[in-house]
């Protein structure tokens, strides 16, 4: 009797080995929290340094063994999809990691330390916070919450289920709102950062949210394959699932900062800390993008006629107005966010293609975007007043000949973002475009167009302040990084002239992998 | 494949970029010397191509140098030299040396980096001649704003910033246009050819276009050539430009690498569109007959020496693009004649004034006068420079202009009479120039001009022999340029005219 | 009875938590506000489980009590850190960052 | 061979001009024997021309090809025509040349730099030589553009003087606006006859449609106006006397101002085929040669006054050439004999100049004769040349002339002989001023005969100017030896040589004596109250006013709203569009206003349209 009510119960089967990365990386944070709990404060950072990097590396060696044809499969019952593209993202997403680990760990740029507060808890300019930063103490919990972010995000781009999808959303996103709040100096508008990325994702999430329960209610399932089968085989009420698709749409890409869900990108990565900026801009986007592909085109791939058009809108709107805005900033973290807002217009260009050379577009543009946003910012940490970073633009006039290195590595990244030949952006703008021609929004590549040569005035205005002006008197001053923050930057330079020598070597990988499971 | 020839002449002034950045225990020259060799080298290899190259064969390119770039797009890395190409090749190869011995130590701190810019500006410039692949070509076209903008912006006068901004965002809004007719081009080549390409051979001789898309990639490419040549309306970013530079950047840009824009115009849009081109032909010469007309009348009234010269040029390109659209082989030739002849005489005014400003820190012309008195070799060559711009016969200027205005009289009678005017109001704007400038009375700070050294008369003499030379014996460059006009004049379908009275036979 | 009426109620209380995060500036009233929506969400998944006859949505539901938990941690050290600093949990407050 | 006569002068002009100063000591020498010797290779050709009978004379030279493009039937060889009409010009240029290359060593003796200006003169005989050998129209465009930029230079040789600056500039736009004409008539017969060799035109235009011959002949005189200094082309003509007298000699008087004539005598062919075309040449000259003879009788100026009758005599030529066979080879001989009068008139000028610290107001000379022997003897010869007293040269070209236009119409004939009054009226004028009245010198001026150098050449010239016309109108010489190449047909007057003749000589005796009757005595200064024709001869006959207000001072308003309008509307709009981007983005930054509950809202306003907007796209 029993026996028999077990037998109609599966056992669920999970596949271990394939969905190591994402497991390695949530061990690493469970170790993290142990760290915390039981070793004295001094011995923390160089253990969790050991951990996570380790775990992260562990977790690429996993992805890169397994990724081959015969890694491919849906495991976990169906709900996660480890698939070429759910390969490539999590490589990209711990490589990009990796990079944003080490600006983490940097602690001699700044001479009272890491880029996060001695003690999140104590009052901003009060007097245990003089004291923490006295006794040189450090808010060593950053690791495990960026390591629960890491697996958050590595699920995030696999999962093959609306419920899976939305835990793994939010195991990425609940440090992310901690992670913001904890920037060592302009500890206020960190902490106002914080809030609002924690108020708007809470709302933004809980649409996701509901967007699911529609979709379930309409459905009858989460697993995305048998929703795409739900809408293609059923009939009625079309009206409900629109809904669902649209909350659903509404919680990715408030995630990817599209217009007009895109607001909360400029305030919340100017008051971040800069290495949490980084992470943001460049793992978080690529995650974000990931859930995005997987959703539309394998859930919802059936209604692909119905949701493509406002794709386009809303891509459009994105390129223009995050252009147009940056246009006017003073700030460079700030102009960076926007500027982060506009490619993911770019990037939506070619994942509203819908094609196969669409997702490698996609991909190979997510890569391209990642590395670059994480050299600038790198290079932006090193780039220093008295009261921290200086991230005024008017302030880095002559900055060229202070340190032509840092300046010229700078002109690097920007001239990438603005799309010049050679570089990884035009690769990647070259990728996007043609996709969106052949999907025949040739329309839309116009605007793109328009959109780019907006964008180029204010990259181009960076390299002519740096080094067409005199520098200005008590102007910043440039630090010479650790190692840490060197490999950064050097990876991402290379990556972006790699990709834009040679960027044959990347599209291989990436075309031949570009199919999704359902 | 045959000995990479074009892929040695477009690494020499890399590695020559190179060797600038070696420690100085590693290598016995100067950064000086460094450059101006690896530029002379590159003229030696020039040379050599040019003897071996076959003016008789029928192929459309030779010294084919491919690899396999993108192959996903179907993308090569392929050089090859059309006629026409090896013309503009040569211009560069013999301007770059020139410039750089010209304008030796002009810039006195930054002098490493500006010499590395323009080798640099060399080595793209070589690039997009010999591209004879679409997509390289284009990239080329966007990568050589770089340099340039850098030479501008690091090197010029107190507006440089501003000046090098318009540049580049000219230059970026033509290429992104561009591109993404270039995209579009490419998708028709897959549906059509059944295979992604970028081949300009390929998809001049293969691809049948319809009529409205044909028109369509025509202006996007259009657009970015006529940006870059520049032809008005788009011409604004060139004086600014050209007043902002140090003379040496801006002959690089002018004398060389706006050239671009109208080689695109005969080597890519002519091919790759030829009915659209023919359609498009009378508007095209009408806003060149315009422009040259235009440019002048402004040229006249300028105030700055280097204005000047920029509207000059602005003329001078409403007539290269007029010879190019006049679809006659006379008209053709002489553009190309007219390249060269630019080049040669926009080098040798911008150098020779760039002597006097440079001493002077001021432009202006209004500041000069007798100047002939302290400088009389500066005066000379300058004065022949200047007389080659204004096509004096005997000069190249004039055998380029004598054939464009002949080849396009054939076909459109009254923008070339409209384009001849040009030779009075040259004269006005030169002499005048010339007059106000170098001759009358001297006046407190042209009095104590330093003339020119035997070094820059060395520099500047090869110009001057040039110019003679291709007026009184412009065969070699007809005789190069003739076998890829006619191939394009063909693909184009076009024929020139008889004259109406059939010739009596010339004794 | 009719399923259709479980899910207009919760969109009635999901568009109730929304207006609720536009209207209130109190930082934890507008965070319960999101509460309120994921509830929303969460009656939505029972009634779909109970129309499908699936397991699937009741266990979401459990889902997203967990999460919602969690949220609720995270969020409260927020505005707890912010109030801490500025004696206030009112949202609008906090509008140092802008243009 | 030929090519040498070109050759040497150019060599040594680029030698003179690329050395610079290392060639000072031996310039000047190295120059005159340049010139020398292309006259005695000119020579030695004419000579062996002569030789052979008239149809083998003419002799075609193709140095190489110089303009080919095959595709197009485009051929354009540079090639030498030696026959009777180019010899005579070889001859004239190099010999009158040489001998001004002669005079000049005298003459520039003082200036800084006399490398230079016989480097110029080198590079103009050179030009010149080309402009009149060439066997087609694009390779004397060469010579024609060539004489233009020696004669800018050689009028600007004292570029110092603003006023030498501004009247080389003169000349040379000037010359370009006729040039203008020039290059448009030679792309048309390009398109026409597909050749522009004088022999392919020549056989080409017999039965071309009528158009063609006269869109040519209107264009070929346009250029001709423009060289010549003939109207409405003619103000440049008296400025260029702002360059050194043996310039004024050489190239604004014996030869370069000529060639418009040549021109139109080489174009026979196309003008005999267009009577419209001979007629506006025969008025143009008509006009001319009124117009210069009215300026050249109110200047005091010797050098302008000699300059207008320069003009003068050229509208004779014009005049001449547009009669058409009856009147070619008479231009061409008054262009000879021109060339010797008015060529030892100005090196009298300029021997005078030398002799009086560069003073050139008539009003100051005077009683010169028994300081100046040589000078003023040689001139007195060549005013009886010009006026054409027999049996000095310009009385025969005159003369025939004269026959040729009452045989073409009354009213060119008038015109002719009135000229020739006029003429003996302002020479007999600049004789009394100059030489017969009482002195009336400055007072640090000291005249003095110049040196060998400079009277050896007037003396040579002047016995030219004496004894030329008889020497080539004896038994019809010139006529019999020009007519193979531009054809000659005797002209009917319609009264008895001799009748014409008479008529002739007593207009030029009235002329003489209203000469002398009003130049009895003479002002230092000029009077103020004249005739409003005095007034308007002193002003070059409105001319440069006509100029300014016509062409100049509308031309500068263009050029300059036109610059402002590239700088405003153009640029402006570029400039323009960039602000308005920037305005627009810092109007919609301000969407960003920093308040968390805002930001909810866009959300969820954008959720709500995203659902509306979907529920669109499905129905």
């Amino acid at each position: 009797m029993i026996q028999t009510v077990l037998n109609t119960i599966p056992t669920p089967s999970f596949e271990y080995a394939l969905l190591s990365p994402i497991l390695v990386m949530f061990l690493a944070a469970c170790l993290g929290v142990l760290v915390e709990a039981f070793l004295p404060h001094e011995k923390r950072r160089f253990a969790h340094l050991i951990i996570v990097f380790t775990a992260i590396l562990f977790a690429f060696f996993a992805v890169v063994l397994q990724s081959g044809p015969n890694g491919r499969a849906l495991v976990a019952n169906g709900t996660v999809a480890l698939d070429g593209p759910g390969w490539i993202l999590q490589g990209t997403i711990l490589l990009v990691a990796a990079l944003s680990a080490l600006l983490f760990a940097e602690s001699k740029i700044d001479p009272l330390g890491d880029a996060f507060a001695a003690r999140a808890s104590t009052l901003p300019g009060g007097e245990e916070e003089k004291i923490a930063t006295k006794l040189g103490w450090a808010q060593t919990e950053i690791w495990p919450l960026f390591s629960f972010a890491i697996s958050g995000m590595l699920l995030f781009v696999t999962a093959n289920d609306l419920l899976v999808l939305f835990v793994a959303l939010e195991v990425m996103s609940l440090p992310l709102y901690l992670l913001a709040g904890l920037a060592r100096r302009r500890r206020l508008l960190s902490q106002e950062a914080a809030l609002k990325y924690f108020i708007l994702g809470a709302l933004a999430s809980a649409i996701l949210l509901f967007g699911s329960a529609l979709t379930y209610a309409y459905t009858g399932s989460l697993e995305f394959g048998q929703i795409s089968n739900g809408i293609s085989s059923a009939n009625n009420s079309p009206g409900l699932l629109t809904a669902a698709i649209a909350l659903v749409a509404v919680g990715m890409l408030f995630k990817v900062g599209a217009v007009p869900f895109h607001q909360w990108v400029p305030d919340v990565y100017t008051g971040s800390p800069t290495p949490v900026t980084s992470f943001m801009a460049g793992a978080v986007k690529v995650a974000a993008f990931g859930g995005l592909l997987r959703v539309f085109y394998v859930a919802f791939g059936a209604l692909v006629w119905d949701w493509r058009p406002l794709i386009w809108v809303v891509a459009g709107l994105t390129m223009v107005v995050g252009s147009v805005i940056a246009l006017a900033q003073s700030d460079f973290k700030r102009m960076l966010a926007y500027s982060s807002v506009s490619n993911g217009g770019f990037i939506l260009v070619g994942f509203s293609a819908t094609s196969r050379p669409a997702i490698a577009a996609v991909l190979i543009y997510l890569i391209a975007y990642a590395f670059a946003t994480v050299g600038a910012f790198a290079l932006l940490t090193l780039i220093r007043e008295q009261a921290g970073e200086s991230s005024t633009l008017i302030r880095w006039k002559g900055l060229g000949k202070k340190s032509p290195l840092v300046a010229g590595l700078m002109s690097l990244f920007m001239l990438s973002f603005a799309g010049i030949p050679l570089t990884s952006g035009f690769t990647a703008k070259f990728g996007v475009f043609t996709a969106a021609i052949s999907g025949g929004a040739t329309a839309l590549v116009l605007v793109g167009v328009i959109a780019s040569a907006i964008a180029a005035v204010f990259y181009i205005r960076v390299i002519i302040l740096m080094f067409f002006s005199e520098p200005i008197p008590e102007g910043p001053f440039v630090v010479v990084p650790s190692i840490f923050t060197t490999i950064a930057i050097t990876a991402s330079a290379v990556v972006t002239i790699i990709l834009g020598l040679f960027p044959q070597v990347v599209i291989d990988l990436i075309s031949s992998a570009s199919v999704f499971l359902r | 494949m045959n000995f990479p020839w074009l892929l040695i002449v477009l690494l020499t002034p890399l590695i020559g970029t190179v060797l600038l950045f070696i420690p100085k225990r590693f290598v016995a020259f100067s950064d000086q010397q460094i450059a101006l060799y690896s530029s002379l080298i590159t003229l030696l290899f020039v040379i050599v191509i040019a003897l071996q190259f076959d003016i008789s064969s029928s192929a459309t390119t030779q010294f084919d140098v491919s690899f396999d770039w993108i192959p996903v797009f179907g993308i090569t890395f392929h050089l090859g030299l059309t006629g026409i190409s090896l013309v503009l090749v040569g211009l560069t190869a013999v301007l770059t040396p020139i410039v750089l011995l010209a304008t030796e130590y002009e810039v006195q701190k930054k002098n490493k980096e500006f010499l590395m810019w323009i080798l640099l500006t060399q080595a793209s410039a070589l690039a997009v001649f010999l591209a004879r692949d679409l997509f390289l070509f284009y990239v080329v076209f966007e990568a050589m704003l770089i340099p340039i903008f850098f030479l501008v912006g690091r090197f010029g006068g107190p507006k440089r910033g501003a000046a090098a901004l318009k540049f580049i965002l000219f230059g970026l809004a033509g290429g992104l246009v561009m591109l993404a007719a270039l995209i579009w081009l490419y998708f028709v080549a897959v549906n059509q050819l059944g295979r992604g390409t970028f081949s300009i051979t390929a998809l001049s001789n293969e691809l049948k276009l319809d009529a409205w898309t044909e028109r369509w990639l025509f202006l996007g490419f259009f657009f970015a050539f006529a940006l870059k040549a520049p032809m008005i309306p788009g011409h604004t970013w060139l004086p600014d430009t050209a007043e902002q530079a140090t003379p040496g950047t801006s002959t690089m840009l002018i004398g060389i690498l706006d050239k671009v824009g109208t080689y695109g115009m005969l080597a890519i849009l002519l091919p790759i569109f030829p009915n659209a081109s023919i359609e498009f032909a009378p508007v095209i010469i009408g806003f060149a007959a315009l422009g040259i007309i235009y440019g002048a009348l402004v040229a006249i009234a300028q105030k700055n020496i280097k204005r000047t010269f920029a509207y000059i040029s602005i003329s001078h390109f409403g007539f290269i693009v007029m010879g190019i659209f006049s679809f006659t082989s006379i008209g053709m030739i002489g553009s190309v004649i007219y390249m060269v002849a630019h080049g040669l005489s926009t080098a040798g005014l911008f150098l020779t004034a760039g002597y006097l400003i440079r001493q002077k820190d001021n432009s202006l012309i209004s500041n000069f006068g007798g100047v002939t008195k302290a400088a009389p070799v500066m005066t000379g060559l300058f004065l022949i420079a200047g007389l080659s711009s204004i096509a004096l016969p005997g000069m190249a200027g004039f055998v380029a202009e004598f054939m464009v205005l002949t080849g396009t009289f054939q076909k459109y009678k009254i923008p070339a009479i409209i384009a001849t005017l040009a030779i009075v109001l040259a004269a006005i704007y030169m002499l005048w120039l010339y007059q106000r400038v170098f001759t009358g009375t001297e006046t407190k700070e042209s009095s104590n001009i330093i003339d020119l050294n035997k070094k820059q008369i060395l520099a500047l003499s090869p110009l001057v022999a040039l110019t003679l030379l291709f007026g009184f014996y412009p065969a070699p460059i007809i005789k190069i340029s003739e076998s890829t006009i006619a191939h394009t004049m063909t693909l184009v379908g076009a024929t020139d005219p008889q004259p109406m009275i059939r010739k009596v036979v010339n004794q | 009875m009719n399923p259709n009426a479980y899910l207009v109620l919760s969109g009635i209380i999901f568009s109730i938590g929304a207006i609720g995060v536009l209207l209130r500036r109190n930082a934890i009233v507008a965070f319960m506000s999101v509460e309120l929506m994921l509830n929303a969400a969460n009656l939505a998944f029972v009634t779909g489980s109970r129309v499908w006859g699936t397991l699937d949505g009741q266990t979401a539901a459990f889902f997203v009590m967990v999460v919602a938990a969690a949220e609720v941690v995270v969020g409260l050290a927020i505005i707890i850190t912010i109030f801490r600093t500025r004696n206030s949990a009112s949202v609008d407050e906090a509008s140092l960052l802008r243009w | 061979m030929i090519a040498a006569v070109i050759a040497l002068p150019a060599l040594s002009a680029a030698v003179l001009l690329s050395f610079g100063n290392r060639t000072n000591k031996f310039g000047p020498l190295l120059a005159i024997f340049a010139s020398t010797g292309s006259f005695l290779i000119g020579l030695w050709h004419f000579l062996q021309m002569v030789a052979r009978p008239a149809e083998e004379r003419p002799a075609l030279t193709t140095v190489y090809e110089w303009l080919a493009v095959p595709a197009a039937g485009f051929k354009i060889n540079f090639a030498l025509q030696l026959d009777q009409l180019s010899i005579s010009f070889v001859l004239l240029i190099t010999f009158v040349g040489t001998l001004i290359h002669i005079y000049s060593l005298g003459y520039m003796s003082h200036d800084e730099n006399p490398r230079r200006f016989f480097a110029y003169l080198n590079l103009f005989v050179a030009a010149m030589l080309l402009l009149v050998l060439a066997d087609n129209y694009l390779l004397l465009y060469v010579g024609w553009e060539g004489v233009g930029l020696a004669s800018y230079l050689l009028i600007g040789f004292w570029q110092h003087k603003p006023t030498a600056a501004v009247a080389a500039k003169k000349a040379f736009v000037a010359n370009r606006v006729g040039d203008f004409g020039l290059s448009l008539a030679i792309m048309t017969m390009f398109i026409v006859f597909g050749s522009v060799s004088f022999s392919d035109i020549n056989s080409g235009i017999v039965g071309a449609p009528a158009w063609v011959s006269l869109t040519l002949g209107l264009l070929l005189l346009l250029a001709a106006c423009g060289k010549s200094a003939q109207f409405p082309l003619q103000s440049w003509l008296l400025d260029a006397m702002e360059g050194p007298t043996p310039v004024s000699a050489l190239i604004h008087a014996a030869t370069m101002v000529t060639a418009g004539v040549y021109l139109i005598v080489r174009s026979a062919s196309i003008f005999n085929a267009s009577e419209i075309a001979q007629t506006a040449v025969v008025i143009t000259g008509a006009i001319s040669l009124l117009m210069g003879a009215i300026i050249g009788a109110a200047k005091d100026d010797i050098k302008k006054s000699l300059a207008g009758s320069t003009m003068s005599q050229i509208g004779y030529m014009v005049l001449a050439a547009g009669l058409g066979p009856i009147g070619y080879v008479f231009a061409i001989l008054h262009l000879i004999t021109h060339g010797f009068f008015k060529a030892v008139m100005f090196l009298g000028a300029g021997s005078i100049m030398h002799a009086t610290n560069d003073n050139v107001d008539m009003r100051r000379y005077g009683g010169l004769p028994k300081v100046m022997f040589f000078t003023t003897i040689t001139f007195f010869i060549g005013y009886l040349a010009i006026i054409g007293v027999p049996p000095f040269a310009g009385f025969y070209s005159k003369d025939h002339i004269i026959e040729a236009a009452l045989s073409h119409s009354w009213w060119a004939g008038a015109a002719v002989l009135f000229g020739a009054g006029l003429t003996a009226f302002y020479m007999t004028r600049m004789m009394m001023m100059t030489f017969v009245s009482k002195s009336r010198w400055h007072d640090d001026v000291h005249p003095h005969e110049s040196p060998l150098s400079m009277v050896l050449p007037m003396i040579v010239l002047s016995v030219g100017a004496a004894t030329m016309g008889i020497l080539l109108t004896r038994n019809h010489i010139f006529e019999h030896w020009l007519e193979p190449i531009t054809g000659f047909v005797k002209p009917e007057p319609p009264l008895p040589i001799q009748t014409i003749t008479t008529i002739t000589l007593s207009v030029v005796a009235i002329g003489v004596l209203i000469g002398i009757w009003q130049n009895i005595k003479i002002a230092k200064v000029a009077p103020v109250k004249v005739s409003f024709v005095v007034k308007a001869a002193r002003k070059d006959l409105y001319g440069d006013v006509l100029n300014e207000t016509l062409l100049m001072r509308p031309g500068q308003g263009l050029t300059k709203s036109l610059n402002i309008f590239d700088n405003a509307v153009v640029d402006g709009f570029v400039n323009g569009l960039g602000l308005f981007v920037s305005g627009i983005s810092a109007r919609l930054r301000r969407s960003e206003t920093g308040y968390v509950r805002s930001y909810a809202m866009s959300i969820v306003l954008g959720t709500a349209l995203l659902i509306i907007a979907l529920l669109m796209v499905r129905i």
